[in-house]
């Protein structure tokens, strides 16, 4: 099925950005590809990564001056949907994440090098916000002076693609202020525990024993909204991703359930699945709209310099709304394959996979349920 | 979200004039989720809003509507349920209006139009049957012709507000011959026409007057009573019924339950976590199909038979929402509040007990009527899903 | 579908109690004599009541000397199933409970004649032991001496049959104890408040403005505990009503399912609502093994003095677990019926009413979950 | 409930010697729900079991078994369960050898028998083929008679611990000209036999080698390895299936899960009521299938096609129950058990990391095998509501 925006009223330009998106991963980035990457040493390809930075993917929300393309947040949700329609694999949200914490608090003064190499691909960046399960938890990581020199000290826990990446971007407490960071991953003192994910992509847990950190990797201190403000605007774009996803289950299931026989007729001409595909249906129609409606509450959080709860309770209901659906769908899905839906070569088991991670990050439903409530 | 202009200045124009128009007898009565509100207070109020232009909402200039664009209807519509307004009068002014003006003739229009502008007449509707209700099209009432009139025979049953209308436009069978679609033709009838007979059903929420079953032996109602071509009803009456698509879903009158219930539980001082997360999960849910029936009214493209979720789900939330009321209410909802010596020992400080469980009981029907989830779901299938 | 027992082994003697039961009621009480009945005055009928007690069902957990069979609380829960199979409406339950309360914490001393004019039906009996919606929570009512008399004041929420009874069992409290007392319904200075409820039982308030008591109605001291136990017993009682309430939704649906036709083809033949009965009919097998459980817990705390929490355990699991299933079962009941699941004059909305009583009184499934897990 | 003198003292010399003989190493594949348990193992402990006689737990003992009743039997099982020990091998002990007793030769009896008490041989179940799951009698892998010798061609699908069976029973295609029921023949194989080739499916939770596709290409097989009569196989696969009735509900599983969970919760010190809520509601959840189970086994009447709600709940409620032990998890559960450095990595006090998420991915399977939930729901529909 066609996703068609209805609460985005897209621009013809950005029509052309969703569709030419997904022609591009559709093309260079087949089920069989994902499933050879998936045990590779990275986990995504270095090819790949230099085409979406050819495409400008990657600098897609920076200014002209910085080497971006100076697209919207909608614009950026539109190419990170159709990476989830295709189940594409790589460091593209956090590596935006990143560049979002780089300018949007510094404007990238004195890191513009780094900024240029990043969106030329040339350069992997991250961001670890969180220490906790709780996104936004309050760091125990501390900045500390000692002698004219500053020190780095703690641990960061699950940080996408942090095994990959030359910087880090991290948040850090000095004399009870937050200030955010940029480490180079290679200092001595920073120790990797990479990892694996059942959805392939990679992450890693990060400690920091002394580590020497410049006047100038100190980017600025942050108030505890403003590292809010900055997963929220992540979590919108996972939400993007993930009703795609579920858009993809949907329309395979329906797919398999049109060819797949049993008992002398198709699947779909069976009342009882035909009513449970359709509740699959309403939940990615109900998703769709809750994804779209935090992209844009991102979008108002981006243009904003003050915090309105309000946007931040849109988010909240819709990463808890599509968290839940989203498994869900992923188990019908399974399901309504029959033993198929279990082996490894189809796609569905993986979709699945990834909705389940995405219920996970950045808060699961119920984290998000109270913080809507509340 | 595509932004109107003036729209806000729009809704608290209606806001404001609801607030100082609508009785307090009748906003009682809504609040109170009453089914059988008298027809005079129906009519005092669609007055009241025709005094504005309002009646109609949906009404194009030309036959005296407002003109109004949908995202103005849209804004009223919520403005009415947020208000505690009643409902507007679905058969005449929703239903049969945009029907006639679509495929009634001239001296119809001129007829019939401006009586329901003024609420001269109260319509109601006569399509199902004992044996035909999801499955319409096997409708056995008779109208057969005899000179210069149909003689009807047979029953319609589900009829809403049948024993307080003065008219009713229905489908009645003219031919047997063909597949059960064809032979249909669409009629009114006056409801005072010798031969009519209007029972009441009662439902086991104890609503009190709401739907009927209306007999019909020998009636006779003139040719010009016809609407369409002879036999051709079915596909005046599809386009009738795809006029209900919106507002079915009844998202803003569960969004007014929502606000009762916060107001209850914060007096009732809830402290309890489980009803919380319920609670929680239910106002998510309605908002997604908010959203959706906003995304589907005013988005990128017109929805088709993809509207049908928005009554499927809709429904379903209203219930949750409803189930919920009444649990926070407490014991005290057990009452049956068809008894006024009960009513009247209510605690004073909730007056809820005194209606939720009919609404809740009474509401169940949503799921049922106007095509049941499950037609819903085959509408889904075949049309959207092509399966 | 015949009720049959798994866990609770029946004796051919208990097998010939829920027989008869049955009979019995489905003829003396067809549904057209309920319906008949919910708008009389008291709601149900004194020759009916002549008649359950004649049967000996008023007496039959009291021993012989007392005019009772000395029956077993199973025995008791087999004919309360039956009339929850049948949808009777009447006092038993409450009287059950009261005579429970008199007999059992005091043997029935002293009010030997009032428990035989209530086995024989000739005094209508009732029990009101919550004053809020928590199942035992703490008398307010306050029993108090004065002058060598004895005063009670307060007032007890919806007790059942209140207006119906002569006297009522009720606790109160003094000097920080708890007391259980017999009230004389008609005594200066009670008022009662009646209510109809929606499923046509009768109950009422009782406020006690300085009401006399004598030494003679106080039955004695009360342990919180206690006043729980008979409440746990009672509940169990009327999970084995629920759980036959079930079954006849099941019954009367799938009965109608397989009559009702619809595009030219019973209902039942349609998979959607195949599976959907079948979700029913395994909801009413979880059930009932619940509310055999439940009542042999309850048969357990009877015959102990001592408490157990782990019967305490199963009973509240039973009734949150039923609770929630009777509701599921009456909504899907009327949604399978269609419209004519609506009307008044089917039985099915009335088991949904009777149901939904149920998941209300003596703690909903919410309370009762709270209850097990703590 | 009915008593049953000294089903303590036994359910207690059980636990006891589970506790004592269970080795280690397999304890801890067990915890880690490992689908791919070495055979070496597996026999050693079915060996030490074998030693008291509990090798065959469902054996009479004219064939060496325990001759355990019901519930002894019933005991046992939970105890296994709830000790971390390996399910019994239920192909040859719990499905071939009591179809064996009941339709096999004397010959095949002496010949195949003994050999599964002492776990020479493991057996693998050949019945589904890639176009013939839920529907199993249009199964098309063809045995052909040529004179002494039936010739195998064709595959099957789905073959649980084929990778490490000695033999294989199996349905096979030997007359396609009647009704599909008809013409299947129950036959026994060598798996090491010329033409046979096991090639393993990978699943997308990757749990290591559990199913397998087996193909067939010319593979001869002896007359004598057909068990009944030739084309009436059917029946006989229709009773070896119902031995699966019970068990399958796997309650005794879920009970070991909910206390790893709850044990999990104490250590993380979880404060979610949203989470606590959804805990309780699946705990009694799982004691109702539980007490349903225990009912349909020793109550009044034995049940029938009944217990197919044991199956279907069962399941259902495991699966839930896995979701929660994931959610409790938390991130860490996220991680790749097959990549020996993410598991090294893991911290020290959340060892459950390593093992949940694919246990959580994996028994996804237990709705969709033996009968899928969809189907146990016709078979209830047709064979207990008739309809």
């Amino acid at each position: 099925m066609k996703i068609q925006s209805r609460i985005l009223i897209l621009s013809e330009e950005q029509k052309m950005i969703r569709e030419s998106a997904l022609r591009l991963l559709d093309e260079e980035f087949p089920f069989s590809v994902r499933q050879k990457l998936s045990k590779s040493e990275t986990g995504f390809d270095a090819e790949h990564w230099k085409l979406f930075a050819e495409m400008g993917w990657l600098g897609i929300n920076l200014p002209e001056t910085l080497g971006g393309l100076g697209g919207s947040l909608v614009d950026a949700s539109l190419i990170y949907q159709q990476m989830g329609r295709t189940l594409v694999r790589s460091p593209y949200l956090t590596t935006l994440t990143g560049l979002k914490a780089l300018t949007h608090f510094t404007n990238g003064s004195g890191h513009t090098d780094t900024l240029k190499q990043v969106v030329s691909g040339n350069r992997m960046l991250t961001c670890g916000l969180s220490e906790t399960e709780n996104p936004g938890h309050p760091a125990q990581t501390r900045l500390e002076e000692n002698k004219d020199q500053w020190r780095l000290n703690g641990c960061k826990r699950l940080v996408p693609w942090a095994g990959q990446s030359d910087d880090i971007i991290i948040s850090a407490i000095q004399k009870g202020e937050h200030y955010l960071l940029i480490v180079n991953a290679n200092s001595p003192g920073v120790r990797k525990l990479p990892y694996r994910m059942y959805d392939g992509s990679r992450t890693a847990d990060i400690e920091f024993s002394n580590v020497e950190i410049t006047e100038n990797c100190i980017l600025g201190a942050i108030s505890k909204a403003d590292i809010q403000k900055l997963l929220d605007i992540e979590t919108a774009m996972m939400c993007m991703e993930a009703s795609a996803c579920m858009w993809a289950i949907q329309d395979q299931t329906l797919e398999f359930m049109k060819t797949r026989e049993q008992f002398g007729q198709p699947l779909s001409t069976l009342q009882a699945l035909q009513h449970r595909i359709v509740d699959v249906y309403v939940k990615c129609q109900l998703a769709q709209s809750m994804a779209e409606d935090a992209i844009l509450a991102a979008e108002s959080i981006c243009n904003n310099s003050d915090s309105d709860f309000r946007n931040t309770k849109r988010i909240s209901a819709a990463k808890a709304f599509i968290g839940e659906a989203g498994r869900f769908v992923g188990k019908e899905g399974i399901q309504l394959h029959g033993g198929i839906g279990m082996t490894d070569d189809m796609p569905i088991g993986h979709y699945f996979k990834r909705l389940t991670t995405f219920d996970r990050l950045n808060g699961d439903a119920s984290w998000h349920r109270r913080r809507f409530s509340g | 979200m595509t932004d109107f202009p003036d729209i806000k200045a729009f809704q608290s124009s209606v806001r404001q004039y609801i607030k100082q128009n609508l009785p307090d007898e009748l906003r009682k009565l809504v609040i109170q989720e009453k089914m059988d509100i008298p027809r005079d207070l129906q009519r005092q109020w669609h007055r009241i809003l025709q005094k504005k232009g309002w009646g109609c909402p949906s009404w194009p200039m030309e036959y005296g509507g407002p003109g109004w664009n949908d995202m103005q209807h849209f804004v009223f519509e919520r403005e009415i349920a947020l208000g505690d307004a009643p409902r507007s009068m679905v058969y005449g002014v929703g239903m049969l209006a945009p029907t006639i003006m679509k495929y009634g003739s001239e001296a119809q229009k001129q007829e019939i139009l401006p009586r329901i502008q003024n609420a001269d007449h109260f319509w109601c509707q006569g399509f199902s049957e004992p044996g035909a209700g999801s499955d319409l099209a096997s409708l056995k009432t008779r109208a057969e012709l005899d000179g210069n009139e149909y003689v009807i025979n047979g029953s319609k049953m589900w009829t809403s507000e049948g024993h307080i209308a003065d008219r009713m436009f229905g489908l009645f069978r003219t031919d047997s011959s063909g597949k059960k679609q064809y032979g249909i033709t669409f009629l009114t009838l006056n409801m005072d026409a010798p031969g009519v007979e209007v029972h009441t059903i009662e439902t086991y929420d104890g609503a009190g007057r709401e739907i009927n079953q209306v007999f019909f032996r020998d009636v006779r109602i003139p040719v010009t009573n016809r609407v369409g071509e002879e036999h051709q009803g079915w596909s005046i009456a599809k386009y009738l019924l795809s006029l209900e698509r919106f507002g079915t879903a009844e998202v803003s009158r569960s969004m007014r339950t929502l606000q009762k219930i916060k107001n209850l539980a914060r007096r009732n001082k809830l402290n309890d976590f489980d009803f919380d997360a319920r609670l929680t999960r239910a106002e998510i849910s309605l908002r997604a199909v908010e959203l959706t029936e906003y995304r589907m009214l005013f988005g990128e493209e017109p929805a088709g038979a993809e509207a049908s979720l928005l009554k499927l789900k809709g429904t379903e939330i209203q219930n949750e929402i409803l189930e919920l009321f009444h649990d926070a209410v407490g014991n005290y909802a057990l009452i049956d509040a068809r008894d006024d010596t009960s009513v009247d020992n209510l605690p004073e400080n909730l007056p809820e007990a005194g209606y939720i469980a009919q609404a809740h009981f009474n509401f169940r029907k949503t799921e049922i009527y106007a095509g049941s989830s499950e037609v819903q779901k085959n509408i889904i299938a075949k049309a959207v899903l092509g399966i």
